[in-house]
This record gives structure tokens, C-alpha cells and sequence, in this order.
């Protein structure tokens, strides 16, 4: 397993976020959370990336690259030295670290913009950046939070694949917070719905559908989700 | 990492306790105590040169109402001081928030007023406001009003522009959005140069007391310094450090009532 | 005359008196006077100004005091510089500062020896002339380094960072004696240098010129002080500590500081205290104007010697019994 | 609001030109100084106690030999004292951030050492140091670390907990989360308190020359002072007053060089 | 015309965003605004709400409540004192101000949180409470950037239904924009879709459906505009 959470409990005070949420994640699968706003994803994420002791459970989660909701660019760096941050923390030369996060400028749509300072970006790029950034990084396990929440269809679009394809190729295992249901067909090869606040695990739906998927053919899914989530 | 946690629910944060907290800088004064207490002792060295923190304690417990009739003047002259250093301060940074003219203008004045040396001043001081509280009350201020309008005028500066432009969207006057946004966004630096100003007022004041003063802990120490009695000089020493922790712990508790907002 | 109309002084004149450094053994005379009541008597409400780092010189010459403390040779700059003041009394009659280098210099048996050495001063003008006339006068060349060291120059002298210093012997003196770090020193008068009025009485000009009857009453009772202080020493200590409660902790210094003052500091030749002569100013600030460190109003230096006879007075002492 | 515009294309934004931007402080400041003139001319106050602003830089002109004599001495004496006040400040506040134990244990030291007076330390820095460079160092740096130190601990404390979160998932020690996060965070916390540290570094090295000095302004100061030159007193504070502008101005210089991305 | 926009033209630097975009908004209408993530609606927006100065162009707009597509919560002030933030700067007594933001906690989703620290807030919640700060201050033009980009589904169509019926109620004149095409068929009586930067409007579709809308009503429509997006 590369993710394996048990009966985990998380609370705020007296506001109890995560109230006995349980799953598994085998290597390079990918899963999708759906919940409704305000359940505990995010705080979910947190737990798995180490930021944050949960009260109680058992946690076991390889090391992760994280990629967070809020898109945290440095303003003391450039686009280019944002997205080479976790490469560098790694101990990746910088020059080697500005190629290789350099490439993936042209497919995330973002070249151009690699000497730019981060508040000269739109808000989807600024996500797509932050994306950039985590994936960038290799690393076996990806936890990303609502990675495509600010961006239009066809980039969207663009990106699923991109991420449908990279994972594919390198085995990756992903973990992926979405409220995009299509997304979570599209994508995913399980999905966990949680349930309001105080979140446990209300539904769980593997999708045996071969890649890359029309989205007819995923639609009763869709449906069958979509009533999970109500 | 695979990190493997099963714990109870647990209410407490791991904040540390009383002791731990209190443990650092006690065992630290110690250490230098007995240190500097030893030191002394085995070296010999003449009390007039340096007395040992047994003496100067001692003697600072045998002198403690000279001491203490000299820490009351000293304290008032710091508090009303500072006072006025803290309104001068606010009005001039906001004055120069408010006008680019006046920040050009101003700021090159106020530089410069950092490099009056006291010496200098002081028999004007004395010539134009007397012997009163006025000379050392303006001494103060004009020590310490400094960090106060650098704090804010940089805290002013840096307020995030989406910010202000959300306040400007909501039909803000300037003034609304310097009181919304500029003001609350400088306090983290005000508060920050708070603690740099209030750190020199004690020695302020006792610097200001040369200006002129009929007592104080400047004229305590000038009295016993003179009188070649450096043990009760640095008694009241100790009595000015004791002071200056005390107001410098008093702007955490302002900032917690005041900005509890501010993350440390 | 003017002002008063030679009447007896108003009942209730209010002068105040500048100080020149923390209340001291200098000041004796006139802490006498204020305790055996002698300004109250006269009609005289004396007050000593806080102590304050302004020179007397500066507040006596624009009027913020009336009387202040002086030395003759911070005088004579202040005073070719136009300040407006006259010495009235002369506190000490002869130099009461010395200089002084650690006794067990075995190198330094006189003022030529100081030659290339390291002189710890205050910053004052008249110092560097003062030491390279006295080392010339010993048979020195008077060249040596000078460094600014305000009150740590005796910290400075014990420890060995300097060579020599200039301290007053009745205070620093007896301090080093007391710490046991016994002083070797030398007067500059044994070497033919001009002997000076080490401390001095000074008057505002113009309010002394107004007010000549409680100018007389004021200078008569320090004047009487002094003579006890002169004559009592015990007392005037003892009046001395009483007038400022907590600022001597350190009593013997004060005694034997005071003893020393009355043997051989508060009276001239003829046993009186207070006057002044036209010749001890022409000598030492005479010499001061003759090396060209005096400067006018203008910043120039003085090229001839003013008529010291109008620097100082004799006429508000009183007669000696 | 009902905003109509109709602009050409324009490539330049509305900066102030060269005459606007200097015309402030030039303008305030002449008035004073003519304002000044004018009071000593008209009250004939004397020379000693208010020189007129034109005697003050006709008597620095003809001095102008001794001033740059002294100036020298104390502009190296500022810079080497400012400089270890940077490294020790630095330092401090690093290894402060690093341990909540040495924070708790230094602190309270840090903030005592702001009270002890010149007056009490001087003998000591003598009979210690002898009167070279170093006692002159030693006081610049204590009286101008503590606004450096409080600026960084204070900018370290206030880093984004989330962008520290961010550093940790990717796996960085403390250290490196150091070097990403809280240390280019910091800057402009640094940058403010090195604007009011090196303001009073140049006071700090005058003041310092009464521990003990050949030559340097504060030592022409004192001279001058004794001498009732006030005059050429205020000519020596006109110069540090100099020195501290564009000292004050560097800091915006290398601020521009370092960090280029903090918005004023 | 309460909005009315002739041949804009903005450039930041050598970067062209606008490039001669223009059109109306009639008092009343709700408009969806899509268009190519980094292509300049929120530049357009910034123009309307008076930030911004065009290098060319004419724009008459009337005052408007902006919601930016950052939250931009103050963390100073409690998530209640956030929203109620426009109706005090508008000079409404705090009071009353809070009684009215207060009053919309509960069908925002938001209750209980009303004296929380904005930072306690999860992603959609801190986007709710910046969309509750904007529509409370009942100006008469609401100018929306991605206001529901952070909500799951569920979530999503009840703040939907909210403001469809709170506009058709007050007569509010919305410009919104969305990345959701479903989203903008649903709530608009016309759509415009931005070209990729330089911006242009390339495509108008007014949708003269009643409401509530069905879904499958506008599906049609739906497959138009996303056509027009390519
Ligand atoms: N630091 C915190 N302090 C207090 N409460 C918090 C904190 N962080 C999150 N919460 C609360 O925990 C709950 C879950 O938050 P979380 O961010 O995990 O939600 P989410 O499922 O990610 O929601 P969204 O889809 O809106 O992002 C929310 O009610 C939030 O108010
Ligand atoms: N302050 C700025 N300085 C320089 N360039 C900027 C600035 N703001 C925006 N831009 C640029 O303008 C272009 C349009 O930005 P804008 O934010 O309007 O896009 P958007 O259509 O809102 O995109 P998104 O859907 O991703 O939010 C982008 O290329 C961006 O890099
Ligand atoms: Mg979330
Ligand atoms: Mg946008």
C-alpha cells in the first residue's frame, strides 16, 4: 500500500473535522475524493503530507509531493525559481532544476512567463504554476488539491490529459480532491465521496474503464456519483 | 517517509509549562551570575573596577530608597515620554502616508533629527524649556519617535495593493481604506517597532536626565560614578534593565489586546 | 547706583546658582551657606540648578543663572568668546589638579619624561597647551598623543592605557589613595608654569551691574561658607552630605577631601578667601591668549590680550576680619 | 460612478519628475533655515548659545580641514561598528529562530544589554580593550543590533504557515525551510529595522568616541563644546547629519539590489 | 445601459491583454463572461470596477460590487466583520451591518463560522463568505470573478439558485465569470466568449430560456458555446 488510513480523527477545537475516515491507496492507483465544501479534504490532505497530528487512526502514507488549494508562489521568486522550489529543496542543482521544470512551461501554457514575478499571472496560471511545481518534483505519491478548480474546459481539458498520460507512463499514484464529478470519471481508477462535515467515507466506487475515456460511455457513473454526493 | 501515528484524543496543544518556559533565561542569568561572581573573586580585581553581583545586590538592598526615589522620576519621564513619542510618531507617519509631498519633505527632517547629539542640544534645551519635565520629555520623544514612524510608515507601504483596490471598489475615501486596510495591515510592523522604540526609552530617560534633572537613575548614576561607587552604578543598572524587560513584555499584552490577530 | 537703589537687597531675591558637575567638595562653601541659613538671612532665595550638562559658563552668560561655578581656564575661553560674566570669588586659589601618572613609573621622574608618552584628557581646549608648556618647562620637547577619554581617563591611567592624566587632587586624588592605587604626581607651578584659579565663582554681567546690593549679600555669604569651610572642615562636610541627602555613599572621601581644600586650596598668601589678582589672571590666562587657542565671537583667534582687570572683581567681597 | 475615458495609448505612468521629487525636502528645508536666520538675527541671540545657520557653514567652511580630519575617523569606525553589528544581529537572530530555548534564554539578556548605560561600560571597555578601534566598535554594535535582531526575530515569527507547511512537504530540514521561506520573508521586517539601525549608528559612533578617542567628530564635538564654539558644534553634527542621509538612502539601494520584489 | 464597453485596449508592458473589446449590459441583464484562463477577464474587470486605467477605449459603468478572484479576507476582522466590510465602508452603522450580513450565514453555509478566523476556513468557505461580502452591499451591478470555481456540486447549485433568484427578486444587473459552461447556460440571458489574450469578444449568445432552467433544455446551447470556445 502507499496509503493506508485507518479510523482517522482530526478536530479544531471543538469542531470535529474527520471522524473516522478509512481507505487504502495500492501503488499507482488513482483516486479521487469527492465531498461536499467544508468536510475535511483539504484537512485530509494536511494529515497524509505530515503537516498535521490527527487526535487519533493510524496513518501510513509514502512521501508525497503536495500540491495545496491556496497556490503559495513566492513573491521573492520568479514563475521559473517557484516551480524549481521542491527540486531544489531535493538537492537538484539549480540549472538542472530550471530545465527540467523549464520543459513543462509550454505544455502547462505558461511559457513566456517564466521570468515573470508571480503577481503577473491570472489566477489559472498561477495554478497551473503551483501544479507545475508539485509534479515536477517525481515523487511516487501526488496529492493534489483541486489542481484544475480555476481553469476553463479546454485547458482543463488539456491538463487532465496531460496528468492522464504522465501517470501512466510513470506509474505515479494519485491522490485528487475534485468537485468536478466528469473529472473524477475521467480520470480516476476509484473514488471516495465523503460525506458533510464531520467526514467519513460514504461511498466508494472503482471505475474499471479503459484510458483514455469518452465521457458517454462514463456517464452512468456519473450519475450513480452525483446521487452519492446528495 | 512512512510515518505511523496512533495516539488518543488528545485536548492539549504541546504548549510548554511554566517551569520550561521560565527555565531558559533563569539558567542563563544564573550562569552569568556565578560566573561574573567568580571571576571577580579570584582575580581580585578592585570593586571600583568592577564589583561582584553579590556586592552590587547588596549594596543596591542597603541604598534601595536612594534607589527607589530616583527610579520614580526616571519612570514618569520615561512614561510621559514615550507617550508623546507615540503621538508624534502616529501623526507623522500618517501624515506622510496621507502625502508623498509631505513624506519627501519630512523624512530627510527627521533623519536628520536622529543625529542631534544630545550634547549639543542640551544647553538649548535647557535654555529655551528650563529645568521642568519638558526638556527630558522632549529628549525621549526624540529618541525614540523614530523606529515608531519607520515602523509605520514602511507597515503603511507594504499593504497589499489587491487589498486597497478592493476597498477602492467599495467606494473607500482614502481615509476609509487607510483606516480599513493600511492601518490594521501596519500593526505587525508597528508592533515590531514598538519594541525597538520602547527599548530606548529607559535609557532615554536617563539620558535625558543630563539634559537636567533634580533626580533620576541618570543622576543616581553620574552621583555614584563620581563618587567612584561602581557597584551602585550598576544597581541601578539592574534597576533600568528590570524596567525596560518590564515595558517590553507589556507590548505583547498591548498586541494581544489590541492585534490578536497577528500570528507569532 | 543702579537698579536697587542701594536700599538693602528685596527680601526674597530669587538667584540660582549652575553647578558644574555633581555636588562636590568644590561646592562646599555654598551648601555651608545655604545650611547655616546665611543666603536666608541676607534675604537671598538661593537655588542650586539641577545638575545638568550644560556649562555654567553658557547659562551664567545668558542670563538662565545668576551665579554659577567656573575655572579659570574654561573662563577664559568663554570669556574671549564674549560670554557675558564676571568672576566674582575665587573658590580655590591655587591649581587644584595635578599631573599625575601611577607611582611605580619608575621611567617618569618629572615632566620631560612624558615625552612621546599618552596623555588621557577631557577634551578641553586649554589641555594640550597646559601639559606641552609644563614638559617644555621641565626640559621636555611637549610632544606627545592625546586621547579624548572624559571621567574613564582614571580608569584608563590605572589600567596602563595611558601615561598620564589630570586629575584634581583633592577628589580623584584622594580616591586613588583610598583604592589603594597610589599616584605619583606634579605641579605645574614647580616647573615655572603660571599658577591659575582652579575654580571660580562667576556672575551674570549685566544682572550683578543691576543688582549690586544682593550680588554683595550673595557673594558675602558663599564667601563666609568658604572661610568655614576654611576654617571647619568637619563642618562643612558634614553640612556638605546634609544638603544632598543619598548623593555621597562614600563619606571618608569626602573628609579627607574637605581637609585637604582647607590646608591648602581655600586661602591665599594672606589667609584670606576669595580674592583675585590682576596678576595670577594675567599670568596662566595670559599665557592662554598668547597661544592662540582663545578665540573671539568670530571664531578668531584673540591677538592681543584683553584688560583682564575687567574679567574680574573684588568689589562684592567683603572686608577680611 | 459613471466613469467616461478616452485616452491615447501611454506608454508612461505618471512618475514624478526630477524637480518634484527633490523640491520637498528643499523646500522645508530652506524655509527652516532661512526661519532660523531670521529668529537669531532679529532676537541678537548670542553666538555661543544659537549661532545663525550661516555662521554655522561659513565657520564649517573655514574649518573645513579639521571637520574632514575628524569625519574620517568616524565614518570607519561606523561602518566597521555597523558591519558587526549586521553579523552579530544576524547571527542572533538566527539561532534564536532556530531554538525556542535560546529565544526565551537570550532575549531577556539582548534586551538588558539596551539599558546599560556608556557611562557605566566605558571604564570597563578601557581597561578591557584599550582605547583602538575596538571599544568604539563594541558600542556601535550594542547600540545598534538590538533594532536588527528584534527586525528578523519579528520577521521569522510572522512567515505564512502554510508556505512553511508547503517547504516541509517537500521534505526540507529546518534549515533549508530557513533559507526558502523565513529568510526571504524576513526581508522587509529587515529592512525596516536596518533603516533605524544604521540612523543610529552614526549617533552610536559619536557617542562612542567619548569611551575614548584621538580624533573623530564626536571628539571635534566635545572640543568645540568646551571651547563655546557652538558654531562648529553644529557644523559636526550638519556632517553626521550627511553621513546618515545617504546612509539611510543605501539602505534603499541594496533593499532595490537584494529584494527587489518588496512593493513600497 | 448600465454597462457599456467600446474598443478597450490594456497592455501591462509589451504584453497585449485587451484588445479592443466591447459590448453592454442592459440594467437587469445577467451576463456570463467565458474565455481562455489568462486571456483578461479579470483584467476587464478591474477596468469596470475603476482599478484599472485602459491604455484605449471608452467605459461608462455604473458603481458596482466587485468580488475579485482572490477572497482577500482580512485577517484582522472575523469572518463576520469581513463580510460586512462594503456596508461599513458604505457607512452603515456596524450593528445593523451585522444583523444584515448575519442573516445570510445560514443559506451561504456558512453558520457557526461568524466569529471564526478567516484562516479556519476551508477553500469554498472562504469563497462564499467573499461572494456573501459582495451581494450583501445590494448594489445594483454585481461584478463576479469565478465565484463558484471553489464549491462542490451540491453546494454549487444551491448558491446558483440563490442568486437567480435574489437578481430576478432585487432586479440586479451580474456580470460573472465562469470556466463552467453549464454554469453560465443556466444563470444568463446572454453569454460572450473571450478570445485567447489579446482578448477580443469572438462569439454572443443571448438564451431567452425561462426560468429555472432545465439542464437539458440548454444542452444545446451548451455544445454551441463550448464549440465557440475551441
Ligand atoms: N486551521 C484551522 N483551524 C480551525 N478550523 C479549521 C482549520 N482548517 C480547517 N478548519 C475547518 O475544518 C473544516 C474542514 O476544512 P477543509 O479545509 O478540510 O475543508 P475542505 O473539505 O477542503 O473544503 P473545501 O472544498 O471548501 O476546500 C472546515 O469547517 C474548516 O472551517
Ligand atoms: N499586474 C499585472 N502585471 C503584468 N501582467 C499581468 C498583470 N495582471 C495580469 N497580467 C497578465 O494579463 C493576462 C490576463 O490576466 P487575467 O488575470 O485578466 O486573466 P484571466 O482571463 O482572468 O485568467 P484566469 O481565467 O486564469 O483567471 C495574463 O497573461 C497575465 O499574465
Ligand atoms: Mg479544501
Ligand atoms: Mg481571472
Amino acid at each position: 500500500m502507499k496509503i493506508s488510513v485507518r479510523d482517522l480523527q482530526v478536530s479544531f477545537g471543538d469542531l470535529r473535522v474527520l471522524d473516522g475516515v478509512s481507505f487504502d491507496v495500492a501503488p499507482g492507483e488513482f483516486v479521487s475524493i469527492l465531498g461536499p465544501s467544508g468536510s475535511g479534504k483539504s484537512t485530509l490532505f494536511q494529515v497524509l503530507a505530515g503537516l498535521l497530528e490527527p487526535d487519533a487512526g493510524r496513518v501510513e502514507a509514502a512521501s508525497s509531493a503536495y500540491m495545496p488549494q491556496k497556490d503559495l508562489l513566492f513573491p521573492w521568486r520568479t514563475v521559473l525559481d517557484n516551480t524549481t522550489l521542491g527540486l531544489e529543496v531535493a538537492g537538484m542543482p539549480r540549472r538542472a532544476a530550471r530545465a527540467k521544470a523549464g520543459a513543462l512551461f509550454e505544455p502547462f501554457g505558461l511559457s513566456g512567463f517564466e521570468h515573470s514575478r508571480p503577481d503577473e499571472l491570472s489566477g489559472g496560471m498561477r495554478q497551473r504554476a503551483a501544479l507545475l511545481r508539485t509534479v515536477v518534483q517525481d515523487r511516487d505519491v501526488l496529492l493534489l488539491d483541486e489542481p484544475f478548480g480555476a481553469l476553463d474546459s479546454l485547458t482543463r481539458t488539456a491538463m487532465q490529459e496531460w496528468l492522464d498520460e504522465m501517470r501512466a507512463r510513470f506509474g505515479w499514484t494519485v491522490l485528487l480532491i475534485t468537485h468536478d464529478v466528469r473529472e473524477a470519471v475521467y480520470l480516476s481508477d476509484r473514488v471516495l465521496v465523503l460525506s458533510p462535515r464531520p467526514a467519513r467515507v460514504v461511498h466508494e466506487r472503482t471505475i474499471d474503464l479503459p484510458h483514455p475515456r469518452e465521457v458517454t460511455a462514463a456517464a452512468a457513473v456519473e450519475v450513480e456519483l452525483r446521487g452519492a454526493l446528495r | 517517509m512512512t510515518a505511523t501515528l496512533e495516539r488518543p484524543p488528545a485536548a492539549a496543544r504541546p504548549v510548554p509549562r511554566r517551569p520550561a518556559r521560565w527555565a531558559p533565561p533563569v539558567v542563563v542569568i544564573a550562569l552569568l551570575l556565578v560566573g561574573w561572581q567568580l571571576g571577580v573573586t579570584l582575580s581580585g580585581v578592585a570593586p571600583q573596577v568592577l564589583p561582584s553581583p553579590l556586592r552590587v545586590v547588596e549594596q543596591g538592598w542597603a541604598n534601595r530608597a536612594a534607589l527607589w526615589t530616583n527610579t520614580l522620576p526616571t519612570l514618569q519621564v520615561t512614561a510621559v515620554g514615550f507617550a508623546l513619542s507615540l503621538a508624534v510618531g502616529w501623526v507623522l507617519a500618517t501624515a506622510v502616508d496621507f502625502s508623498p509631498w509631505l513624506r519627501r519633505a519630512l523624512l530627510p527632517l527627521m533623519i536628520a533629527s536622529q543625529t542631534l547629539p544630545i550634547i549639543a542640544i542640551a544647553p538649548l534645551m535647557i535654555l529655551w524649556f528650563g529645568f521642568g519635565l519638558l526638556p527630558k520629555v522632549l529628549v525621549i520623544a526624540l529618541v525614540t519617535f523614530f523606529p515608531i514612524v519607520v515602523g509605520l510608515v514602511e507597515g503603511f507601504a507594504r499593504t497589499d495593493r489587491e487589498a486597497s483596490n478592493l476597498l477602492r471598489s467599495m467606494g473607500a475615501s482614502r481615509w476609509t481604506e487607510f483606516r480599513y486596510v493600511r492601518l490594521p495591515g501596519a500593526l505587525p510592523s508597528f508592533f515590531t517597532a514598538l519594541r525597538i522604540g520602547i527599548t530606548y526609552a529607559v535609557t532615554g530617560a536617563i539620558f535625558a536626565e543630563y539634559v537636567g534633572a533634580q533626580a533620576g537613575l541618570g543622576i543616581f548614576m553620574n552621583q555614584q560614578k563620581n563618587s567612584f561607587r561602581t557597584d551602585l552604578v550598576l544597581a541601578a543598572v539592574g534597576v533600568s534593565a528590570v524596567i525596560t524587560l518590564a515595558l517590553f513584555a507589556l507590548t505583547f499584552l498591548v498586541q494581544r489586546l489590541v492585534a490578536p490577530w497577528i500570528r507569532r | 547706583s543702579a537698579g536697587s537703589g542701594g536700599s538693602g537687597p528685596e527680601t526674597g531675591q530669587k538667584i540660582r546658582v549652575a553647578l558644574d558637575w555633581t555636588p562636590n567638595t568644590n561646592h562646599s562653601g555654598l551648601f555651608v551657606a545655604q545650611r547655616e541659613g546665611w543666603f536666608a538671612q541676607a534675604g537671598l532665595d538661593v537655588e542650586f540648578l539641577p545638575y545638568n550638562s550644560t556649562s555654567p559658563d553658557t547659562l551664567v552668560g545668558s542670563g538662565a543663572a545668576e551665579f554659577g561655578i567656573s575655572f579659570q581656564d574654561s573662563f577664559t575661553y568663554s570669556k574671549g568668546a564674549g560670554a557675558d560674566i564676571t568672576s566674582v570669588m575665587a573658590i580655590l586659589q591655587h591649581w587644584a589638579t595635578e599631573i599625575a601618572v601611577k607611582a611605580d613609573r619608575a621611567d617618569i621622574q618629572s615632566p620631560k619624561d612624558l615625552d612621546g608618552k599618552t596623555y588621557g584628557g577631557f577634551g578641553a581646549p586649554y589641555e594640550v597647551p597646559k601639559m606641552q608648556q609644563v614638559i617644555k618647562d621641565a626640559g621636555g620637547t611637549g610632544d606627545f598623543t592625546s586621547v579624548t577619554l572624559g571621567t574613564s581617563a582614571y580608569e584608563a591611567l590605572y589600567a596602563g592605557q595611558v601615561d598620564f592624566t589630570e586629575p584634581f587632587v583633592a577628589w580623584e586624588g584622594i580616591e586613588a589613595q583610598l583604592r589603594g592605587e597610589p599616584l605619583k604626581s606634579f605641579r605645574y607651578t614647580d616647573f615655572g608654569f603660571p599658577d591659575a584659579y582652579n575654580v571660580l565663582l562667576i556672575g551674570h554681567s549685566p544682572w550683578l551691574a543691576a543688582h549690586p546690593e544682593a550680588a554683595r549679600a550673595f557673594v558675602q555669604a558663599a564667601q563666609r561658607g568658604y572661610q568655614l569651610a576654611a576654617d571647619d572642615p568637619a563642618r562643612a562636610a558634614q553640612d556638605l552630605q546634609d544638603a544632598n541627602p543619598g548623593a555621597f555613599t562614600e563619606p571618608e572621601l569626602v573628609t579627607r577631601s574637605q581637609d585637604m581644600l582647607a590646608k591648602d586650596y581655600l586661602k591665599d598668601a594672606q589667609g584670606r578667601v576669595g580674592p583675585q589678582t590682576l596678576d595670577r589672571w594675567q599670568g596662566f590666562s595670559g599665557f592662554l591668549v598668547d597661544s592662540g587657542t582663545v578665540v573671539d565671537a568670530n571664531g578668531q583667534p584673540l591677538r592681543a590680550r584683553p584688560d583682564f582687570a575687567t574679567w574680574f572683581t573684588n568689589d562684592y567681597l567683603g572686608q577680611p576680619t
